[in-house]
């Protein structure tokens, strides 16, 4: 075989494998590698009481409220189907508002692997506000609510 | 040189070398047929393990070609790789193994004759079965240049194999050589002791007359 | 006497033009990074989520655009080195080493810095965080490599194979947002459908990013003339040794 | 095909003959995951917390301590000029000498996996995923692993060269490794995890083969 010829059979070789690895990828993301659950995901897969999770979802709105010693704050995620009562002690970011997509980070305490009992509360240890990839001046996002464009109610 | 391109068996044709932006050589052409064998010879530094190693086609060269049987060494690599044995200055020579298993090693990879065969051909048969890593440096070479007596008839490339050989190991690789080109096989040499191969050409580099 | 093919000429040409080219470069950087700081800090609006914090976009974001388009700039020069073994790919693939892991270094920390207020944490461990800290890594490992070496040549080669190897973290930086449900936001002006960005915030960014490009052109001419610098004086210090 | 394999018994005769790399891998690699509890504390809970993460990780450093041993002897003895000479393309030389490099450091590592982490007290409904991770994993590692020692051959200081080149490029065979047996710890699927892993093995190759044997050619110049 030539030097040529061998060095195409390398490269058709060398792309079999990239397109192999790309399938496979693909197969994988079938099944999405998530960076966080979902409060339906908890519904649906078990989780052990141990498991260190990050949960994501939006702030349900009106339901957060603030405990006692001012430090503890207390809401729901909900994702739209499902929500879980999320339970936070300390300082929340810039970013986390009613109607905001937050992802916390922490246990399911009180509910049993597998069976998502009423009183489960997911026991945050740290929250982070996710923000998504828009960015407009208020007036606009308050003019885009008024024409009834925009999904969301602009921040007060 | 005397040979023409008609009955040469390597041919190399107006090669030209550069090392670290320096030109060792240029436009060095020579043709050698069946039986031949060509002394390397200059001061240190002068190219010549260059050349061998631009021939075995472990370097590229600036410019040139090198042709074995009238096929590109570097386009068909395939014919060269198998007649060619090449044996540079180091002994590729793991002490963890022994002598045989070396060898076997190097034969398995290359392909060649057997190799009891060529540990006999230099002597080496006594200490087949030792670790390598309780032979002398003589002993090593010796070795190293087994691998060549094991691919006969087709070209071989020593950079200073007689280095660390005793009187008797030389005598040993000259009658290896005399074999080699009765067979019609081709050597290139870089030695300082070109004498031991009986009747030789000379290709001298880096200004030598 | 030995001769040095093409080892002087091509440079030098270069150097001539590089010459004209630089101080437009560098005017044109001083002027859009001047108009744009303005521009982003004293006069684009707030955003309206996240208020006076996003002004660290105007740092953040074409400094992360800046720190793939030198790698892939780099990559892509390392290859051509690889296959046509033109010198001057190879200067110039040295000298955007440096720049983009100054680029790679500012997007960390603006981000870390953004990432603070606005996601509550300074650093998380998502796939966009992390491949782009694996970029970091690469460009310090390619400045490491091709110093390395006795023989520059010989360093080039090894660090343009090393750029080219590492030339898939780019698609993993890219598509690491779309492919990952990460906490980092995904594309807001590179994506199909039209920036999801108000032009009152579009314009001075694109305007900063406009700037960091002119930027980088300048340094790398700079960069290019050290390099081609140094270069010469190995080849005449080889020159010397062999002459002796 | 025979040559290949020639290639790869001989690389692993001699690991096993020099002081049995193997063994020094292995012990290496088990000290260092029994180090953990003394520097963490034996608090179960934490340690089977980040149990997959330390016998990732400290299977990585195990395959990088031995990196740099996987060249440059051939260079230095000459043996390297002869591989490069030698019928067998020089893509599938490297490929036979990171093949080897993962039997005597990889293999004995993942073989040994379920031990560290009963030691660990890794749930052990994630003994399983670690093991097939690793076993997925550790021959990406090779095979990254083999360019960077290829490409620092003839560098100064090339072992630490070697490592600074080489952890950036094994950041997603660990990420990937580790979050799969994370999943399962947490009763999810650990399989989209492996995939990728997979995934990434499958690039690796052509990958090693073309890098490796360039930088191997430019070592040989």
């Amino acid at each position: 075989m030539t030097r040529k010829r061998r060095r195409m059979a390398f490269l058709a070789a060398g792309l079999a494998c990239f397109a192999l690895a790309a399938a496979l990828v693909l197969a994988a993301l079938e099944d999405k590698v998530t960076f966080f659950y979902s409060p339906s995901d908890l519904a649906v897969e078990p989780v052990g009481p141990d498991a260190r999770i990050r949960l994501g979802g939006l702030v349900v709105e009106g339901s957060v409220a603030r405990t006692g010693d001012g430090l503890t704050t207390t809401f729901e995620l909900t994702d739209g189907a499902a929500s879980v009562p999320v339970s936070y002690t300390g300082v929340l970011p810039d970013l986390f508002r009613e109607g905001q997509g937050i992802v916390a980070a922490g246990r399911l305490v009180g509910g049993a692997a597998g069976a998502r009992v009423p009183d489960a509360v997911f026991m945050a240890d740290e929250v982070l506000a996710k923000h998504d990839e828009t960015y407009m001046p208020p007036e606009v996002a308050e003019a885009l609510v008024e024409a009834g464009y925009w999904r969301e109610d602009p921040p007060r | 040189m005397a040979v023409d391109s008609a009955t040469a068996v390597l041919e190399v044709r107006d090669l030209t070398c550069e090392r670290g932006g320096r030109r060792l050589f240029a436009d060095l052409s020579f043709a050698l047929g069946p039986g031949d064998v060509l002394v390397l010879r200059g001061p240190n530094g002068s190219g010549k393990t260059s050349l061998l190693r631009l021939v075995a086609g472990l370097l590229a060269p600036a410019a040139g070609r090198v042709r074995w049987r009238g096929r590109d060494t570097r386009d068909e690599p395939g014919p060269w790789r198998r007649a060619m044995a090449f044996a540079g200055h180091e002994n590729p020579v793991k002490p963890a193994l022994t002598a045989r298993e070396n060898l076997a090693f190097w034969i398995g990879l290359e392909g060649g004759a057997s190799v009891d065969g060529a540990l006999e051909a230099l002597g080496l048969d006594g200490l087949a079965d030792l670790p390598a890593a309780v032979l002398s440096a003589g002993q090593r070479r010796r070795l190293t240049l087994a691998r060549l007596a094991a691919r006969p008839g087709g070209c071989w490339l020593m950079d200073e194999p007689e280095a660390a050989l005793d009187a008797a190991s030389a005598a040993r690789l000259a009658d290896l050589v005399a074999a080699h080109r009765d067979r019609g096989g081709v050597t290139l040499v870089a030695t300082h002791d070109g004498g031991a191969f009986g009747r030789v050409r000379t290709l001298a580099l880096g200004g030598e007359p | 006497m030995p001769s040095f093919p093409h080892s002087l000429a091509s440079p030098a040409r270069f150097r001539r033009l590089s010459r004209r080219v630089l101080p437009w470069a560098s005017a044109l950087a001083a002027g859009l990074l001047g108009v744009g700081l303005v521009w982003a800090l004293g006069f684009a609006p707030p955003d309206y989520q996240q208020g006076d914090t996003v002004r660290v976009m105007y740092i953040h974001v074409p400094a992360a655009w800046m720190a793939m388009l030198c790698y892939a700039v780099m990559a892509a020069l390392s290859a051509s080195f690889l296959v046509w073994k033109h010198q001057l790919a190879d200067l110039a693939a040295r000298a955007s080493a440096p720049i983009g892991a100054c680029f790679t270094a500012v997007a960390l920390i603006t981000g870390s810095l953004w990432g603070k207020p606005t996601w509550g944490a300074y650093w998380v461990w998502d796939a966009r965080l992390t491949s782009v800290l694996a970029l970091f890594f690469l460009y310090l490992g390619h400045m490491a490599l091709a110093g390395a070496f006795d023989d520059r040549e010989r360093g080039g080669r090894a660090a343009a194979i090393l750029a080219v190897v590492g030339a898939v973290n780019l698609p993993i930086v890219k598509f690491s947002v779309d492919w990952w449900n990460t906490l980092h936001q995904p594309a807001s002006v590179l994506r199909l459908d039209g920036p999801a960005i108000h032009g009152s915030m579009l314009w001075p960014l694109l305007t900063m990013a406009a700037g960091f490009a002119a930027f980088y052109v300048a340094v790398l001419l700079v960069r290019i003339d050290g390099e081609s610098a140094a270069r010469r004086v190995e080849v005449l210090t080889r020159r010397r040794a062999a002459g002796a | 095909m025979s040559a290949f394999w020639t290639l790869v018994r001989r690389d692993v005769t001699l690991a096993v003959r020099r002081g049995g790399e193997a063994a020094l891998t292995l012990g290496f690699f088990v000290v260092t995951v029994a180090l953990f509890p003394f520097g963490v504390g034996p608090d179960p809970a934490l340690l089977g917390r980040i149990a997959a993460g330390v016998v990732w990780v400290t299977a990585l450093l195990a395959a990088t301590v031995s990196l740099d041993r996987l060249f440059r002897p051939d260079l230095e003895d000459g043996s390297l000029d002869l591989l490069a000479l030698s019928p067998l393309p020089l893509e599938a030389a490297v490929l036979a000498k990171c093949l080897a490099h993962w039997l005597v450091t990889g293999l004995p590592v993942t073989l040994l996996s379920p031990l560290m982490a009963a030691m660990l007290r890794l749930d052990g409904a994630a003994h399983g995923p670690l093991a097939v991770s690793l076993a997925v994993g550790t021959p990406a590692l090779s095979l990254t692993g083999g360019i960077g020692a290829a490409l620092v051959l003839g560098a100064r200081r090339g072992g630490a060269l070697c490592g600074l080149l080489v952890l950036p490029l094994f950041i997603p065979v660990l990420v990937f490794g580790v979050s799969g047996v994370e999943a399962a710890q947490a009763g999810l699927p650990a399989l989209p995890h492996i995939l990728i892993e997979a995934a990434i093995l499958v690039a690796a190759v052509p990958l090693a083969a073309f890098a490796g044997a360039a930088a191997l050619r430019l070592a040989l110049e």
